[in-house]
């Protein structure tokens, strides 16, 4: 166990992973020779080299591209975004390459490769640089989508991810770079993809969550506790494949939930798993499953407008609020 | 245009005889294969979008003898003649067209998406220029992995003003990787002629904003481009890097089955004009002159590859319809245990 | 009145609008000399010339952004994308750009302009080529989205999508072009965006659906009502902004709902239209929402495994089978 | 390079007196304007990513002073400088920089969306190469209306390795548009030196792909500047289609406020070399050794500036945060009635 931020946790696990398996190689804007623009390669072009570290153009569909071809011939290649607000310039690659090739081919030839990097808003970055896209990348089979809230699972499941055979869009969070944890140092220990964290144990109403809204959740949590509101808090971790059933089971006793995501509310993650659950729980719910997510406007520039248009904890206790017909 | 004046005299071509024979067979293979792919498609046996590659044989026969087993090829989704070339069967390749489960990508790929991972055939592509960056992709690999594979990337002239081109070429040209890029030029993108897309018309000359030799290729003399190949492949053997090879060649069909050969956008004397100097008859003539092929010689060829392409129909029609849970395979990877 | 073809109906569509606004002009590949790839622009550079009908290189990014350009200054483009699959590589024009800057700027400079083609599936185009992306695009604010179902709807949405001073995508179907119905020929009706249409009355269960799924769900709706369940039939028309009234009436009285689509599930448009319905009428709901739509894969080639992929009647009637616990 | 060695006779710049001091103002003017944005980025009145132009003034006054009024422009995220060129108030850009209503783009663009529909500014855009398209666009406009204004499009030398630039730039050779389109060469694209991420590292000779003229120009001269973009205009407004500028500069701070100016990537050493042809001091000793300027009138201008430049902060501070419910609006244009 070791105390290190999500940044370090996440540059741990390349490091861990680039020594376990030769394969194993990042590549991307400033991954080498500037550390990282948000610093998670820190190091790694002084333990690998410019062979496995290796800085491109600024060419996202070319160089995400020519991951997916290395990935098609049997690497495993680690490929940054430097946002993913950049990826939308890569996505047919994503989409009509590393996500169709396995099925096109009829299972001869798969696309192991991880697209990594800061998703969502940070603060003040304005309409283009702060972007929630995970629904999109959930929305296409063919691919798996992770987001790990806390240095643990960061390491955890990026690691999982790099091990996996298929195409991960793992979504990090420029807000979460410097949040502190405890990191396991055992460098085999995965983190296995599509189940989802009671990050918080209750019996009253549950609060699912993912990425940058976990912390709110327990904030949120706190607060509902202090008016004897016992709330549950489920972070997701990975959006596909969904852990639909520690969802099911959670909202079975509690029959009362609160979906909170960072992204736009038409057609959002949180979307899906209304459709989930009272799909699934219908019986079970005693309340509408109401949405917590970012005011459904392009991210303004000015702090204020920007607080205000982001989902954060008074929205979801308001919302908690609601389900349990309080206040 | 790099020309095969040179091996105008018999002597330099008459050690190649059995390449001949076998470039001339295969190319008459592709012709038939596809004008038999053309039937079955008018007789509804063959569905969705189907692109003929009568016309260009000798580009994928005359590129891809220059290549080894191990190397790396990759094309649009007017692939056939380069799957055939490549060594996929007739049977697996119409097997797919037919949506086959013997089919080269097991019937969920069809006409456009042809794969054969064991012949490194990485597949036909439908999204114009997305190959460009997976061709880019393999020669990295074998860069990283420090082997002399090579990839070669097919893709027509039109696609030389998309994006991908650009962006991959470029980085292929910086980091000096082993590929080879072929602009197959002929002349249209559906129904617009490379005056109407590009603001140049000498797509090889764009090889210098990318730090690579560009070279045009005479397209329907097969031995032109086998010799040009050789070039590009030695190079990047070589590890000097990538050659951008623009092919001169003519689409003798419309853009696909449902587009007519002339008409709207191209008159019938253009095509007529187009189809004067045949890929097949430029070698067989050239074969005759050396006194490689007779008449006899040339009718067991062609009776060959009838029976080939018969063969190749009946065996589709005759495969299985893929199983109805294939449907749900394939989408990931299987569950590791 | 006259009984043209849906493609017909867009063509009629342009041709008056182009003929009303100097402004107006239509880009894309195979737009102009070849009459479009599939016809809809069939004589419009005879009538017009090149100046208003341009065909442009295969450059989706590039034309894409070049329409964006001249409707910021004013002109009203309108982009034909040979299909929406190619979309993906002009998408950063389309949410960076034209969904962006009004809000950017201000309310400086608005993007008057329609991106519109086929979309969806046809038959056996394989897995690159059989994509349905509404719900990427209903997930944009700033963005209008718009599917008709009929060459009436078809003529009306496309003339009010060009007269709309946002960025509309219309979206329309390979497989609807040849459809016939009447269609009005006064060139001064439109369709107002926003509002959807009740295709058929019924009071047992409301079947939500648009474009490609429009025929499936009222031949459902026929064989249903022999079997003497009537069902209510809303077209969505337009996805975003979505006609919640029109929605949610019809399920007040219906209590029972299936939502049809032809994309896939995981954060689809049905997903986003459960969300509304469980939210707003919660208590009308006699069952949970059923959806129908494609098999969550890559499209196969194979006819057969295509057909058992897509979203049609017999799924539709099995659904309202189940959310009216018949069978 | 097309260089000013025959300006460097007073006689021909003798009448241009007038225009060297508005120049060498603006220029001073941006300078000023950006250091004291930086600071206000230190004390966390502007937030976000803010890029400063410092060192590359001569770029953005020598070409717009080759504009109309009704031409338009459109930048990158690094448009601080086009913005006040362009005439744009330093007010109305600080105040957006602190995110005020009064910001010109009303506290909703920010440091890298900066727009003035009223000027013909078209906005700073934040996704590389995404302005490229958008330029192209208003040049396309200009030609459909058959107007002569022309459009100028800014962006690094690291977009010129990005798809939008070469479909773009295909498209408008081909289409003749009245485009000129600025490679703002800083030599860096963030901490990536320009031979690290271009196959070829004279750019201007890319505009060969696209068949229109390619001018690298020196960007420290702001007179070779203007005479080059006089160049471009010219060809731009008599129809006979874009030009393709490389133009030389330095940016003498980090890419970002977040990045040191030297260290990692380039050396104290390289820095200090950049500094040594300042466009200020360019300009400033060419106008002396004229007779056109003295300490007196030097003073003058610094003197102007800081006053301006103080002004806009204290208005910026001084100015109303955007009304709440602005979250709201501007996303889809107002319900006509
Ligand atoms: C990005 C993209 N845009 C448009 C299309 C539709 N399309 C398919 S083939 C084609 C023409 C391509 O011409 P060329 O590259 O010259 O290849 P050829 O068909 O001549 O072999 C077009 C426009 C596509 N598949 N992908
Ligand atoms: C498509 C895209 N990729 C990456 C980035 C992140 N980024 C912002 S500026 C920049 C460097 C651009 O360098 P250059 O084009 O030379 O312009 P300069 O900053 O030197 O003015 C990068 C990589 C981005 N904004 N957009
Ligand atoms: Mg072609
Ligand atoms: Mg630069």
């Amino acid at each position: 166990m070791a105390n290190m931020t999500y940044r370090d946790a996440l540059n741990a696990a390349l490091r861990e992973e680039m020594q376990r398996d030769e394969n194993v190689f990042l590549m991307g804007e400033e991954v080498a020779e500037y550390d990282g623009a948000y610093k998670v390669s820190r190091g790694l072009l002084k333990e690998f080299g410019a062979r496995r570290v290796v800085d491109t153009p600024i060419a996202e569909l070319g160089f995400t591209g020519i991951g997916v071809g290395a990935a098609m011939v049997g690497l495993r290649p680690v490929i940054e975004m430097m946002t993913f607000n950049f990826a939308l310039l890569a996505i047919d690659q994503i989409v009509n390459a590393a996500a169709k090739v396995r099925y096109m081919s009829g299972g001869q030839i798969g696309v192991p490769i991880v697209i990594r990097g800061p998703g969502g808003a940070a603060l003040q970055l304005g309409a283009q640089h702060s972007q929630a896209f995970e629904s999109w990348y959930a929305h296409i089979p063919g691919l798996k989508v992770v987001m790990p809230a806390t240095p643990a699972d960061a390491k955890g499941l990026l690691k999982a991810s790099i091990r996996d055979d298929n195409p991960v869009i793992f979504i990090e969070g420029e807000m979460l770079y410097n949040l502190k944890g405890d990191v396991s140092d055992d460098p085999d220990l995965v983190i296995p993809l599509g189940k989802a964290d009671i990050k918080r144990p209750g019996n009253d109403v549950t609060i699912i969550c993912h990425s940058k809204t976990v912390a709110p959740a327990l904030a949120a949590a706190k607060t509902l506790a202090e008016e004897g509101i016992d709330a549950e808090v489920i972070d997701l971790r990975t959006i596909r494949p969904l852990d639909t059933d520690t969802v099911l089971t959670s909202v079975r006793r509690t029959n009362r939930v609160v979906v909170a995501e960072e992204g736009w509310s038409f057609a959002g993650v949180g979307a899906q798993l209304v459709d989930l659950i009272q799909r699934e729980a219908f019986d079970a719910l005693d309340a509408p499953v109401l949405r917590v997510h970012q005011a459904d406007v392009p991210m303004p520039y000015n702090k204020h407008l920007e607080k205000a248009a982001k989902a954060d904890a008074p929205k979801i206790v308001a919302a908690v609020h609601h389900v349990c017909y309080k206040g | 245009m790099a020309s095969s004046q040179a091996s105008k005299k018999g002597r330099s071509d008459a050690p190649f005889a059995d390449q001949y024979r076998e470039w001339l067979q295969m190319m008459v293979l592709i012709r038939h294969f596809e004008e038999k792919a053309g039937e079955a498609y008018s007789l509804g046996q063959i569905g969705g979008f189907c692109h003929l590659y009568i016309g260009q044989e000798a580009v994928a026969v005359g590129t891809l003898a220059a290549l080894r087993p191990d190397d790396y090829v990759v094309s649009a989704y007017r692939e056939h003649g380069q799957a055939l070339a490549r060594g996929i069967t007739p049977r697996a390749v119409m097997a797919e067209l037919f949506g086959k489960a013997t089919g080269c990508s097991h019937g969920k790929g069809g006409s456009m998406h042809l794969f054969d991972a064991e012949r490194h055939f990485m597949g036909g592509h439908g999204i114009v220029g997305g190959q460009i960056p997976l061709g880019a992709g393999f020669a990295f690999a074998a860069q990283y992995r420090g082997t002399d594979q090579v990839s070669i990337t097919y893709f027509g002239e039109a696609a030389a003003n998309i994006g991908a081109f650009h962006e991959t070429l470029n980085i292929a040209g910086l980091w000096k990787l082993p590929a080879i890029f072929v602009i197959e030029n002929n002349g249209y993108g559906m129904g617009t002629a490379v005056k109407r897309a590009a603001a140049i018309t000498e797509l090889s000359t764009r090889a210098a904003s990318y730090g690579m030799p560009g070279v045009k290729v005479d397209g329907q003399d097969v031995v032109a481009v086998k010799k040009a190949t050789d070039a590009a492949v030695a190079r990047a053997r070589a590890g000097e890097g990538p050659t951008l090879m623009e092919i001169i060649t003519f689409r003798y069909v419309g853009h696909s089955m449902s587009d007519a050969a002339s008409g709207t956008y191209r008159s019938k004397e253009e095509l007529e004009a187009s189809r004067q100097r045949d890929p097949i008859v430029v070698l067989d003539s050239r074969m005759r002159e050396l006194g490689m092929l007779d008449d006899a010689g040339r009718k067991a060829i062609d009776a060959a590859v009838d029976a080939q392409v018969a063969d190749a129909v009946k065996f589709a029609e005759e495969s299985p319809e893929p199983d109805p849970a294939e449907l749900w395979t394939d989408v990931y990877a299987p569950e590791a245990h």
